[in-house]
């Protein structure tokens, strides 16, 4: 099951309905004792006076699955996880919406709170996503990950 | 000759303004690369990883019939 | 307002939709780019053959709330936070229910999630609370964190 | 003579059956452990710390009146 390529691109932003149903999904696997969750939310930042409204994003999608589905199955390795899901938007997200989410279970928390952490660092570096930052209908800019 | 599928995306799509286009004739990556900048000189200064086939590739790569070459602007995911 | 003591007990399970709308309401707040997320669920553990059904929390309430004021209060001196969320349950909560909801704010994600991490970790060590597994009508177990 | 509140949780109420309860006539947290000890031997190799009106103390210390002492197990939430 780890080994199968997995969709993780959601047309729009993220609703925390979402992120509740997952949650729920997993009450009924009773060994999980820990789960680790990352969002990532759009930030309205100043750029030269103006602020940023939304996000489109694009993604080689093949790539970006294909890369998903290496490092979910380098992390299954590394770490005793029950379940990883990994879901990011594509396309337009405003600001204060969720882009990115990223959840993790394991039966003690180490091992989901330490794969979450390297799931969030490893999607930003590898995964071929781009976010375009919409300031007003004439003035976006291509964002840049630190 | 064999035909090379290129694809763009992010500003490297803006810079060139093609999202996918064929170039024929060319045999590496580092051929490519000169061959594109000179078609869209822009090019010159923007950061880019190039992925062949969806891996990305380090050093000069040999194309054959069929390869997609993919530039990639740094990424901003998350 | 970080100063002020703020109750963290629910009295039984915490709800996935209670998550939800805790994520809700942050979506007004557009300087916040991450959000981590630490949930703790009740394991149905094997005792000499039976199962966990479910674990009895009972708390030091005022020296619990002090306690997880003070570390809050640490912690937002520490990293650059927005935002700090604690709930931990009272009372009955079955297997598969969550019992620990931890959830931290921030610009950029490394100060939410290494803030959260330290914050369970926290929680574990010093706040008074005790589990108590309860695997039949007449057998229980109390709980020791690791 | 002061009067001490002693408050239980946990393994410890379970030990000694008393949830909250007052003892008179004594002065420090020692003089209190040895006397606790002698009404309840269970209590001898109970894990525990003790916190004096809310704080947990890592010496012998000083009681008034009206200190409330808290009996604490090793703690498990999460």
């Amino acid at each position: 099951m780890q080994n199968k390529i997995k969709n993780i691109f959601i047309e729009g932003p993220i609703s925390p309905s979402k992120i509740a149903d997952a949650i729920s999904k997993h009450q009924q696997q009773t060994e999980i004792g820990a789960h680790s969750i990352f969002l990532g939310q759009v930030r309205a930042d100043s750029k030269d006076g103006e602020q940023v409204k939304a996000i489109e994003y694009t993604a080689y999608n093949d790539m970006a699955l294909t890369t998903a589905s290496k490092i979910r199955e380098e992390l299954f390795a590394k770490y005793e996880l029950t379940c990883m899901h990994i879901y990011h938007s594509l396309g337009y997200v405003s600001a204060g919406e969720i882009s990115l989410f990223v959840f993790t279970s394991s039966k003690h928390r180490k091992a989901a709170i330490d794969a979450c952490e390297e799931l969030v660092e490893r999607l930003k570096k590898e995964i071929p996503i781009w976010g375009k930052e919409i300031v007003s209908e004439t003035k976006s800019l291509w964002k840049e990950n630190q | 000759m064999s035909k090379i599928k290129i694809i763009t995306f992010g500003v490297i799509t803006d810079k060139i303004n093609e999202k996918e286009f064929v170039v024929e004739g060319i045999n590496d990556t580092d051929s490519l690369m000169i061959y594109l900048i000179k078609q869209y000189p822009s090019l010159i200064d923007a950061k880019m990883s190039i992925a062949v086939n969806k891996n990305i590739i380090e050093q000069n790569t040999a194309l054959s019939e069929n390869s997609e070459v993919a530039l990639l602007p740094p990424f901003s995911g998350g």
